[in-house]
């Protein structure tokens, strides 16, 4: 059974670069773990946008949830000028438990969801980011002072090719294009890789079936399946 | 006053309320049954469906479009791994069953309709998102009528045929489902639409076109609910863009003896609690003592609605 | 850049840019062309026609519901009042004509085809809001042909047929009406619906039912241009719940050669010149250099768009 | 050629007992005579109002106009809560001028057209309202301090019947049902009478032909032809 729709006061929107932090009053519930996804909805509803967003959570504890968000279209502007969102979740999987070294990939937007995973990880870390242009990169504060952040036209699987193979789990979300070649290296030096992956999404708790992505060699919901999915599953 | 009675029943299931979902827009199995009176599963075809390749969904003005293609297990999968666990849910389950011929159905409704957990069968004779099959059945009105009478030789289940609204006379169409024994009529599936890329200009979704649906088309579900009820009589589950309890009063009296969400349910799981609460609260304002009161109301000393 | 050329033609009526009016969403005479490249009439029917009585309109989600029923003073009265001042507009002038027969059709063609001032003619055979006649004509293929082959051989003018999503394969009307000699398609009338009374639930509309427009119904009209530009070829006026210059560009993408504005100009009557404004800028941020590079653009290597 | 569509700030929303005056900054703009209307929608659109709503200004001026509202549905509530507002109009046929003695009628939310029409009356005027509960009635002040007001079950067709037969017009709104009341009772003594009716309206500058009204013994537009009248027109 999905978790209960609630409806959440925003206590603070914060332009981050050319990113926009938007930060809920958490009201004690319970956000689950980095990785997991939440849909969200501006009050009132926008013309335009009649289906929530799906979104990770950039962190969350107590207090508060944050989303890093790319405002790029209707759903997501209302977002940035609400008062009250609804939200459903956390819903999907999240990133798995890890102790040991970590390399943490992020490209754009996909850097939404790596600073709490960054927070929860226990071992040494080592994070690379690639964005387009220096106002996406603003947002690398929020993840790790000391990332390695790399601009267009460099891709960010330049510096991770100087780390691989490496004694660490890769933790990886982005562009597909990046995710797939992100997999394909760890692949090749049998380094263990986890992917956050997106996909137009209805529902986020597996009644549309609208999420479907090549997951096992099948269409599947990426919204039960993942977001966050053993790389090798995708390869395939 | 007492609290209005909200139990009803559809081609003899009974309902402890009259809010179902739609064919498709429920994983039971996963997410549960969200406060529903029965269950309907995704459609059925005999061979499991990869469905169509992403993207299987745009949004659209007050609605969205979908082009899921039918991707379902397969006959055999859903009734060895499925039905076991559908029939534990604890409401009664209304299985819909797809095809491209008469036999595919008949076969689908044969071993699913010996199930003794299946409280009734949906035949979709609507699907807008797949080439053939389905869809060029229920847009043709000796067709629906052969197909009905060729499943009601398979089983003593109750058979409803679930319609599309993108013909010319859906009321025919209902015509000639109930003729070919159709105990029930579920209104309306999908309207056929399209959406474009923004950027590129190309069909946006991988099946290329798809079935809207969403309160954008809930004008268009009243009408073919309205017209059918009156055409054939027959019970009705109503469905198309519900999302209030003011709406399902309509829908009531349009004729919907029970009535589905789909689209507005993925935007909230808990609508079908809130849609009682609300129906209920509509219901004791209008001092109404039981849903069927309201069942078919639009119809009584109407002298408009000729067209 | 040079500013992208928005002129362009539709069965050889010259138009300085693609932005038009639905038939029967403006009155001209009252109202003024607003910045159109032509003008289409209300549709006008042999005798005249009081129309349904009020309500005649109703909100939907996204879009409205209108059972105007045809209102028109008739074709003596549109003839002898109507176009004299209408060829005065100064913009291109499309007639809209409605019928319950092919005869009605055949001597009003005749006759608005005679004045010099008319550049096309619109047959409406699409009206969702009379019980007879012109819908009739147009969920039939048969019909439709054979319709526009007895119009054909009363006028030199330009034949567009108008036709409506309600129906099972609009491409195979479309096709139809190609056969008989049209010259061009005019896509989407409304889709048929129903509001019922929030209070009474008993049907809204003067009419009973209404015709759906607005942006609730824009994926539908996308679809049907899209398949009947594939069927046919023929040159399109594409509507339907187009509401900024993103819409016309993906209208003209699906297959349409103008695009024109009903519902949306109800709520803004500065909106064509908007929409020229914006279309010229989407254009413009493109790198196109002319609207007639756009026409149709969904259709190149597309390997989706099957259903 | 209908006026351009202007959008415009909120100045001020006031609760009127029950009603809800709203006044936008005018902006210099024309806004027409008394008894002309305007079709407004809040800005952002509202979800589920997808048309603009037709409304009488209550009055105005260079500085300022005010609508006067029923806030029954979801158009009207979001005029109510918006801080900006889209305006289309003047439109129609306000009042006529006039300068002998007046009867003003109003019936319900009907009051709402009158606060302007009296400033402008030269003559003596005499005004008579009707409503059905006590809430409704606290817009009377903003009319004319002197008015007649009487509360259902009594009918503001009770204090008119004693007026007539009287050297004056009458210029009446509200409910349809009073105003061929209020029509009959003029045309049986002969007093000259207007009336301001209401019709569901899509565009307000006669595009749609939705709002017909039988007058003159067809259906016509009431966006071009009134929404003032004169009785006969519609009694015929
Ligand atoms: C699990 C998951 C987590 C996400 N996390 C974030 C995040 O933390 N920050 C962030 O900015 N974005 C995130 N996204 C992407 C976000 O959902 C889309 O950017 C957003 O839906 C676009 O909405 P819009 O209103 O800006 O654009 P619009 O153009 O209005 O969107 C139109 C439609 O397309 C869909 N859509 C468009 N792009 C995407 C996309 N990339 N993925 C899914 N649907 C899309 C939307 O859902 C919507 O239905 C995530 C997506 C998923 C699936
Ligand atoms: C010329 C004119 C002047 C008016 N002046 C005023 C005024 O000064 N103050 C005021 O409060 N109201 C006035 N009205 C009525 C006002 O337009 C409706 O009350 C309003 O449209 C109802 O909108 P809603 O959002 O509250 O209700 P909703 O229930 O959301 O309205 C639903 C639909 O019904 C239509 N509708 C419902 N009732 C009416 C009605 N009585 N007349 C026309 N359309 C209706 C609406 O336009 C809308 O499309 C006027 C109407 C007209 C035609
Ligand atoms: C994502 C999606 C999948 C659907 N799948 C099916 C299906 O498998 N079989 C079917 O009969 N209808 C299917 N439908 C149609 C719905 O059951 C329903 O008829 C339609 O969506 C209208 O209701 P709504 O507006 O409440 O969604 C589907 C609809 C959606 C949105
Ligand atoms: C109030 C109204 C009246 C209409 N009258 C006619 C008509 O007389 N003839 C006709 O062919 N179409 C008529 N239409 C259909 C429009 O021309 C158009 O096809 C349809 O509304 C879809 O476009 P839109 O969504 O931009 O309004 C009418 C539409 C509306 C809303
Ligand atoms: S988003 Fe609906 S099934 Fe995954
Ligand atoms: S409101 Fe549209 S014609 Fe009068």
């Amino acid at each position: 059974m999905p978790p209960a729709r609630r409806r959440l006061a925003v206590d603070r929107v914060e332009a981050v670069g050319s990113y926009t932090l938007l930060v809920l009053r958490a009201d004690g519930i319970d956000c689950g773990r980095p990785g997991q996804f939440f849909m969200l909805q501006a009050v009132p509803q926008p013309v335009g946008a009649f289906l929530p967003r799906a979104l990770s959570a950039a962190w969350a504890d107590q207090h508060e949830v944050a989303f890093l968000l790319d405002v790029r279209g209707v759903g997501t502007r209302a977002l940035a000028a609400a008062d009250q969102v609804e939200l459903l979740g956390p819903l999907g999987h999240g990133f798995p438990e890890h102790t040991g070294p970590a390399i943490l990939v992020g490209g754009g937007i996909g850097a939404a969801i790596l600073p709490w995973l960054v927070r929860t990880l226990p071992g040494p870390v080592t994070t690379l980011l690639g964005f387009r242009e220096p106002a996406q990169a603003v947002c690398a504060a929020l993840i790790d002072e000391s990332a390695t952040v790399v601009l267009e036209p460099t891709l960010v699987t330049e510096p991770l090719a100087r780390l691989l193979p490496a004694d660490a789990t890769v933790f990886a979300c982005g562009p597909d294009a990046m995710l797939h070649a992100v997999a394909a290296m760890c692949a090749e030096h049998e380094t263990p890789c986890h992917l956050a992956m997106e996909a137009a999404m209805a529902c986020g708790f597996g009644a549309c079936y609208g999420c479907a992505v090549e997951i096992d060699g099948e269409w599947k919901r990426l919204c039960i399946e993942g977001p966050v999915l053993e790389a090798g599953r995708v390869l395939a | 006053m007492s609290s209005p009675e909200l139990a009803t029943e559809i081609c003899g299931v009974a309902l402890e309320h009259p809010i179902v979902n739609g064919s498709g827009t429920l994983d039971a199995l996963v997410a549960g049954t969200l406060g529903l009176s029965a269950f309907v599963t995704k459609t059925v075809t005999l061979n499991p469906r990869a469905g169509n390749p992403p993207p299987r969904i745009a949004e659209t003005p007050a609605g969205m479009l979908n082009s899921i293609g039918l991707a379902n297990p397969g006959l055999d999968a859903f009734c060895e791994r499925h039905l076991p666990r559908l029939a534990e849910l604890g409401v009664p389950l209304i299985v819909s069953v797809g095809g491209w011929s008469r036999e595919e159905y008949a076969t689908a409704v044969s071993r699913i309709g010996a199930h003794p957990a299946v409280a009734a069968i949906e035949l979709n004779v609507s699907c807008p998102n797949v080439e053939t099959g389905c869809i060029s059945i229920g847009t043709d009105a000796d067709e629906t009528r052969a197909l009905l009478r060729r499943c009601g030789a398979e089983t003593e289940k109750p058979l409803l045929a679930k319609l599309s609204p993108s013909v010319a006379d859906v009321a025919a169409i209902a015509s000639a489902a109930a003729e070919g024994g159709a105990q029930g009529l579920v209104l309306i599936n999908t309207v056929r639409g399209m959406a474009l890329d923004r950027v590129t200009l190309r069909p946006l979704l991988g099946g290329g076109g798809g079935g809207l649906s969403g309160p954008a088309i809930k004008p268009v579900a009243l009408h073919a609910i309205f017209h059918c009820r009156a055409a054939t009589g027959l019970p009705i589950i109503g469905m198309g863009g519900v999302e209030s309890g003011q709406d399902c009063l309509e829908f009531l009296a349009a004729g919907a003896s029970a009535v589905a969400v789909g689209t507005s349910l993925f935007r909230d799981p808990a609508l079908p609690a809130r849609l009682v609460e609300e129906l209920r609260d509509a219901l004791r304002a209008r001092a109404v003592c039981s849903v069927d009161d309201v069942v078919g109301l639009a119809h009584l000393d109407h002298s408009k609605a000729q067209v």
